[in-house]
């Protein structure tokens, strides 16, 4: 086009003194940025289709690469920013509905950054994890609190289904399809290392990782995609999919184009067709809907595994928390509007939905004051980023949590947030053949066991230092924490006290 | 047990790395009618050339013969094989006894029947004493004639070159390197060696020499300082012909490289081989081929039982930078690719790869050379890629990940 | 017998093993071996690109070790099961080159001599630089 | 402003002893008084507090009521509770000795009473639940009433002072109970209100603590579904009602009640060291009752209508000593402790954290009720 009225959002600055022409930056950039001119001896850039994935940057073997905001200003505007502008020219040029990936970037309150933890000090211990048996050990599902004892006084108990974690981190929903086969086998291997569970999201699963199933919660969603008796059993649990953070009340949309022969298989859907998730379950139009849907999962499984409901966190996220505690589920799961995904809608992504913080707190104050907290378990997601906030997450009353972004993160995902290309260079978002190599999953799983192995070491830190030595102990153990430059009313519905106090 | 090996050059050396590696304490006697510690032949016109030192021209370490337990007989000639009392008698009397005996003799420089060559001071090139003799008589700018456009004539007239010798090269054959090169291959590379200033004249012979000229039968005259004669070399069979030994061209062996003799084995350029690529009986004279025999024949003296097959003619060397990888045989379907500077020709026969000559460019021949050797079939193959260059990945993954040591999981 | 292995699954193509090779052979950083070093650094190791899968192939180390039988100049030795090259020895006849059935021995043009894997034993760069240079793990450094 | 207990959470440190007579031989209250005498250093005189049992022999069928008014107007509006609920068999003031060093004492009464059977049929709650709601209820809704007792045959004394004060003051040795516990205080920031002084009770159950456990607020926040109300926000409190819930109301064995709150570690139940009917079981137990797990130092004595219990937490955190000596069973924060009340015991041994001491009148002992 004559006119470029979009800006190039960044500037690849690079080093001659420090750049040897290896040229491995133009190997590895699928969006062509990098390219060796032999007429002027040298690496040239097309920092138009720079998406600041830092691939370049971290492979680059003499760190002669830079990529950063580019300069270039638009008049300044108080109201009007760059952004926004950029935006309308797009639209303005392709008629159509802006896409973006990943979780919600725009600059909301961050709960946990404005919540302090507590630590022991003189009237009662801390505890050396090093030295005292430190326990993260989770179990997620009813509990029924029913007991008796015989004459002989053996006890006898209802024994409900769940899910038993060695630590309270688990990997959240992403289907085989918007991540590719090797980061899902790299999520499978972890979770069973990890003594965890990962989540297929509602791509299917794919045959070779049926032998992972007892580490691995099936999803079931809008599409059904991939959906038949052997899934549902090849899991340790099913979750029903009714929302997600970074879209809630938006389906999903899989391009025909990433439909290959695999995922084809794996989703039950003709190769190259489109993979359309409605928005609704065609089928649940209200509370009793679900639980027929729960219902009919568990009479599918035999009553065996539990039944997560996954929903986004919206304004009524406590009263919908409510039903879906009483329409037999196990495991209410909830997904913060920072969550991530591989595809929205921007203008959803980035206005719809509320923190996972404020949600969680008022649905596990919700779930006790009617007294049915047991009857389900919570899981928390939408934006982990440290075991500071699984900490924070679990004394506000999570049981466990559900990290993705995070898990991207440790397999070399830099946030560009451009998944929807589907030419992920770190080969996560991607199902180009040539990307999808880049992860090794030799290499990835290791590094996702380490990096929540880490975290358990970090919470266990943490919970020692409160002088707790088992995590039942810090669920919803509000006491522990004390909001900092919160208001009254956001401490009311976090349930804490302020800093001081 | 009691070794000996008569000769001292890549076949002994390969004896004994063959004897080693299965007898460590046997006692292993080398005896040459050279004086020096083991050298390599085909570096003296490096040596003369003055790109190999004095030091570096020897095959192996100093303390060789020492850390492999061997004693030496050098400078005095063995002259026959008492095969029924198990000894070599060498020229001055005593008698050696073995128990398992090597002949790796190797060849000597044929020179043909010339008129008037006893009349000049003419030159083999053959051995460090030869080289050592041309280098005390050599004079800069100096007019060499040589006689023959082989490997070793040519490899003297490199050599010689770096004396701003006047080279003339005269052989009966119309083309250079008839032993390695086509004809197309021989024109281009003889083209660059008359660039470097080296004049040949083929198809021709010295009718007569006197002290400082040679009269050729074309009728020209060719006048030298110096004469080197190099038209090929002879196996020195003698020995074992003497002991009743069989011998053809040279050395009759079986495929542990024993000899029709009991208890002796032979290796290296005094014998016969079978040329795999060709399948043919004829004398392998190169220095890999030789080692190789030389280690299968200390093997099975040793006690091992051991084959030497897959051999193949085949060739390393470089005139002037520019170099010449070839091997198997030239006689079938062929495949030539061509630029100003190098040159490729690859021989298929039978559904198989199974000759070469890569000139200028010779990265990865040997994927070439083991596709003669394995014998491997084309149709295991890519031969769009098999023809494009020497690469792996022209194999399957089978086979590839075989030849690299498999996948890792 | 440790020995470099790699895996066609997972290479990239993306070369690095050949700069991290060529530089820690030459004994000096990546950025001076390239930009401040009078002769090209020479890779020892050198990636095959395919359409569906590379890798990169180096001295197996192999059991025949013809490359050794068959030096003219008594340059390439065996030192604990390694095959090295003694550069000072070596003549540029290349009759390794025509010997090794992997092509991995190298041609160095300007030194009119040849180049080997020596698993960085002679550089003292501990795992050998392909190894630890390698982003994908595609190439690794084990015994089997 | 300082705050009092339930306006605020107040650690504190502590002593404790206790013991129990299992053939039913009453001791008066003066040897309980002693031995938390020995441990002065142990308290900070901002509170003290004895739980006899068996001590109302003559009313052993009612529950007696102990209750700290702030005013006479709370204790008519309590007087006027009780007489809606229950038949009050018999009510006084509760007779003390003045002692300088406790000062400010509320109005204390205590109540021999009886539920009203068609309050209670009303109710359609058993009849101790009804008891027990009606306690909570006068608590939590009736300004400054507390009922601080409200066992059968059984009594808190409790004041601010210094425990062997609080003894003196209460005239200890006028009462004779098979068992008895004591608590000294050390709290942290309080002035020390009466109410908020140990024991805590509810019914029979008493506890005497030492510690400050860190998994409150989970513990609390999951008891009070269960229609508790933390009001005082002490451990003490909670610890109370959650063996109230596991014991009384699930009916659960109080060696399965210390396998909740202070349940073996993962390691222990992995190691196979318990059958794999009882591993089955505690693994469930860490399931269902995960939040009634207590973390955090503590040592308490629970007393019941036929027995004590004695309990560490699993990392040992407090100190806790026991003996033996003929029938009777002694439990302190520290052996001097005993040694005042039997200094030729038998045996003398510090139970091993998590472990319960649990000692019971035998079952053919008269003054045994209940089960």
């Amino acid at each position: 086009m004559a006119v470029n009225f979009n800006n190039a959002l960044f500037e690849i600055v690079r080093n001659p003194d420090r750049c040897i022409k290896c040229r491995v930056c133009e190997r590895q950039c699928a969006n062509e940025v990098h390219k060796y001119d032999p007429e002027q001896d040298k690496m040239v850039a097309n920092e138009l289709n720079c998406v600041d994935c830092q691939r370049c940057v971290c492979l680059c073997p003499t760190n002669a690469l830079k990529i950063r905001p580019n300069e270039n200003q638009f008049r300044m505007n108080g109201n009007w920013n760059m952004q926004l502008m950029d935006e309308v020219y797009k639209q303005a040029g392709s008629g159509g509905v802006l896409l973006s990936a990943m979780g919600n970037p725009q600059n909301y309150p961050v709960y946990w950054d404005k919540i302090l933890l507590n630590a022991s000090q003189v009237t009662n211990p801390p505890i050396d994890p090093l030295r005292e048996p430190m326990e993260t050990k989770t179990f997620l599902g009813k509990k029924s609190q029913k007991i008796t004892y015989d004459k002989d006084g053996k006890a006898h108990y209802e024994k409900t289904p769940y899910l038993e974690l060695d630590l309270p981190i688990m990997f959240s929903a992403m289907s085989f399809g918007s991540i590719s086969k090797n980061a899902h086998e790299s999520l499978a291997r972890a979770a069973t290392a990890l003594g965890t569970y990962y989540n297929t999201g509602e791509g299917g699963l794919h045959r070779d990782f049926y032998k992972y199933g007892k580490n691995t919660i099936v999803q079931v969603a809008s599409g059904r995609f991939g959906v038949f008796k052997g899934y549902l059993d090849a899991g340790a649990a099913v979750e029903i999919k009714m929302g997600q953070g970074a879209k809630p009340g938006i389906g999903g949309h899989l391009p025909g184009m990433k439909v290959n022969e695999e995922i084809s298989r794996t989703r039950m859907i003709p190769m190259g067709a489109d993979a359309i998730s409605p928005a609704p379950h065609h089928d649940i139009y209200s509370i009793e809907d679900l639980r027929q849907l729960v219902n009919s999962l568990k009479e599918a499984t035999n009553g065996e595994k539990p039944i997560i409901v996954k929903i986004a966190a919206v304004h009524n996220v406590a009263a919908i928390a409510s039903g879906i505690a009483r329409s037999g589920a196990d495991i209410i799961a909830i997904d913060g509007f920072r969550g991530g995904t591989g595809a929205a809608p921007t203008r959803i992504r980035d206005n719809v939905g509320i923190p996972i913080e404020l949600a969680l707190a008022s649905v596990d104050s919700r779930l006790r004051d009617e007294g049915i907290r047991n009857d389900v378990s919570i899981v928390a997601a939408g934006s982990m980023r440290s075991a500071a906030d699984v900490v924070k997450a679990i004394a506000l009353g999570a049981d466990a949590v559900y990290i993705a972004t995070a898990a991207l993160l440790a397999m070399g995902c830099h946030l560009c947030r451009s998944c929807n290309t589907g030419k992920c260079n770190w080969g996560i978002a991607t199902q180009r053949a040539d990307l999808v190599k880049r992860l090794n999953p030799n290499v990835a799983y290791e590094r996702l066991v380490n990096l929540v192995t880490a975290w358990d070491h970090e919470i266990k830190e943490i919970m020692g230092g409160m002088g707790i030595n088992s995590i039942e102990s810090l669920r919803g153990n509000r006491l522990m924490l004390r909001g900092i430059g919160l208001t009254q009313k956001e401490l009311d519905i976090l349930g804490i006290m302020h800093a001081g106090e | 047990m009691n070794y000996v090996i008569i000769g001292n050059s890549a076949a002994a050396i390969g004896t004994i790395s063959g004897i080693r590696e299965i007898d460590s304490t046997g006692k292993i006697t080398v005896i040459s009618d050279e004086k020096y510690h083991t050298y390599s032949r085909p570096l003296i016109s490096y040596w003369l050339e003055g790109k190999v030192s004095d030091k570096n021209i020897y095959y192996r370490p100093a303390d060789f013969y020492e850390k492999n337990g061997v004693e030496t007989i050098l400078g005095k000639k063995a002259v026959k094989i008492e095969k029924d009392k198990k000894c070599v008698v060498l020229e001055d009397g005593i008698s050696v006894p073995y128990d398992k005996l090597m002949v790796a003799t190797g060849s000597k420089p044929f020179v043909p029947p010339m008129n008037g060559l006893e009349k000049t001071n003419y030159h083999t090139f053959m051995s460090y004493d030869s080289v050592k003799t041309i280098r005390s008589e050599l004079r800069e700018g100096m007019k060499v004639l040589i006689i023959g456009a082989g490997l070793i004539g040519l490899k003297a007239a490199e050599a010689l070159h770096a004396y701003n010798a006047k080279i003339t090269v005269v052989d009966m054959a119309d083309r250079i390197l008839p032993s390695i090169l086509d004809e197309r291959a021989a024109m281009k590379m003889q083209k660059y060696i008359e660039s470097k200033g080296v004049k040949f004249i083929l198809k021709t012979s010295a009718e007569e020499f006197t002290e400082h000229k040679a009269k050729l039968k074309n009728g020209e005259d060719v006048d030298f300082d110096m004469l080197i004669v190099a038209v090929g070399v002879r196996p020195n069979t003698e020995l074992i012909a003497d002991a009743g030994g069989k011998v053809e061209r040279g050395v009759i062996t079986d495929m542990t490289q024993k000899t029709s003799l009991d208890d002796i084995y032979s290796a290296g350029d005094c014998t016969v081989s079978y040329d795999a690529s060709s399948d043919t009986e004829k004398i392998l004279a190169l220095l890999p081929n030789a080692y190789m025999q030389g280690e299968v024949a200390g093997r099975n003296m040793a006690g091992r039982e051991f084959y030497y097959v897959n051999a193949i003619p085949m060739n390393a060397i470089g005139f002037f930078g520019k170099h010449i990888i070839s091997a198997g045989s030239y006689d079938g379907e062929e495949y030539i690719a061509e630029t100003e500077n190098t040159y490729k020709k690859l021989v298929f026969r039978d559904n198989r790869l199974v000759g070469y000559i890569l000139m200028g460019d010779v990265e990865r021949a040997g994927i070439y050379t083991s596709m003669i050797k394995e014998r491997i079939d084309l149709g295991e193959v890519d031969v769009e890629m098999l023809k494009s260059k020497p690469q792996m990945m022209m194999f399957g993954k089978a086979r590839r990940e075989e030849k690299l040591g498999g996948i890792i999981k | 017998m440790k020995k470099v292995y790699v895996n066609e699954d997972w290479c990239l193509a993306c070369h690095l093993c050949e700069f991290y090779c060529a530089a820690a052979n030459s004994g000096k950083s990546l950025i001076n071996a390239f930009k401040y070093s009078d002769k090209k650094p020479v890779p020892r190791i050198r990636v095959e690109e395919g359409s569906e899968v590379n890798f990169a192939v180096q001295c197996r180390h192999c059991d025949a070790k013809p490359c050794v039988k068959g030096c003219i100049a008594g340059a390439l030795s065996v030192v604990d099961g390694v095959v090295v090259c003694d550069e000072n020895k070596c003549v540029g006849c290349y009759t390794c080159v025509l010997s090794c059935p992997y092509g991995c021995v190298v041609i160095d043009e300007e030194g009119h001599r040849i180049q080997k894997c020596d698993l960085c034993t002679k550089n003292h760069n501990g795992e050998p630089a392909c190894v630890q240079g390698c982003p994908n793990k595609a190439i690794v450094f084990e015994e089997r | 402003m300082l705050q009092r207990e339930g306006e605020t959470r107040i650690p504190a440190g502590c002593a404790i002893s206790g013991f129990i007579n299992r053939s039913g031989r009453r001791t008066n209250g003066s040897v309980i008084v002693n031995s938390i005498a020995c441990m002065h250093e142990r308290s900070n005189g901002l509170g003290g507090g004895f739980a006899g049992y068996g001590i109302y022999p003559e009313y052993r069928d009612q529950y007696a009521f102990h209750v700290f008014y702030d005013s006479s107007e709370s204790r008519v509006k309590t007087e006027a509770f009780l007489d809606r609920h229950f038949d009050v068999v018999n009510l006084s003031r509760i007779p003390i000795r003045k002692n300088p060093r406790i000062t400010d004492e509320p109005l204390i009464w205590r109540y021999f009473v009886n539920p009203l059977p068609t309050k209670l049929q009303d109710s359609q709650l058993d009849e101790r639940t009804f008891v027990a709601r009606c306690v909570i209820n006068i608590n939590d809704k009736i300004d400054g009433a507390y009922v601080f007792s409200s066992g059968k045959n059984m009594g808190v004394f409790k004041a601010v002072g210094y425990p062997e004060d609080v003894g003196d003051f209460y005239r200890l040795e006028e009462y004779s109970g098979w068992a008895w516990t004591v608590h000294g205080r050390y709290p942290t920031n309080t002035p020390g209100w009466w109410g908020g002084a140990h024991p805590f009770s509810l019914l029979d159950y008493t506890i005497v603590h030492n510690g400050e456990i860190s998994s409150y607020d989970a513990n609390r926040r999951f008891i009070e579904m269960f229609g508790y109300k933390c009001n005082l926000l002490t451990d003490t409190e909670v610890i109370t009602y959650i063996v109230d819930y596991l014991h009384r109301r699930l009916g659960m064995p109080l060696e399965d009640v210390a396998k909740v709150i202070a349940s073996p570690f993962w390691s222990e139940i992995e190691s196979g060291k318990f059958s794999p009917e009882e591993t089955e079981k505690i693994r469930h137990f860490r399931n269902v009752y995960s939040s009634l797990l207590i973390t955090g130092p503590f040592s308490i004595i629970l007393g019941y209508n036929y027995g004590l219990m004695a309990l560490n937490d699993r990392l040992k955190l407090r100190s806790m000593v026991a003996a033996e000596k003929g029938d009777t069973i002694y439990i302190s924060s520290e052996e001097c402790s005993i040694r005042t009340m039997c200094p030729d015991v038998d045996k003398i041994w510090s139970p091993r954290g998590g472990e319960p001491i649990i000692a019971e009148l035998d079952k053919n002992c008269a003054e045994r009720v209940g089960k």
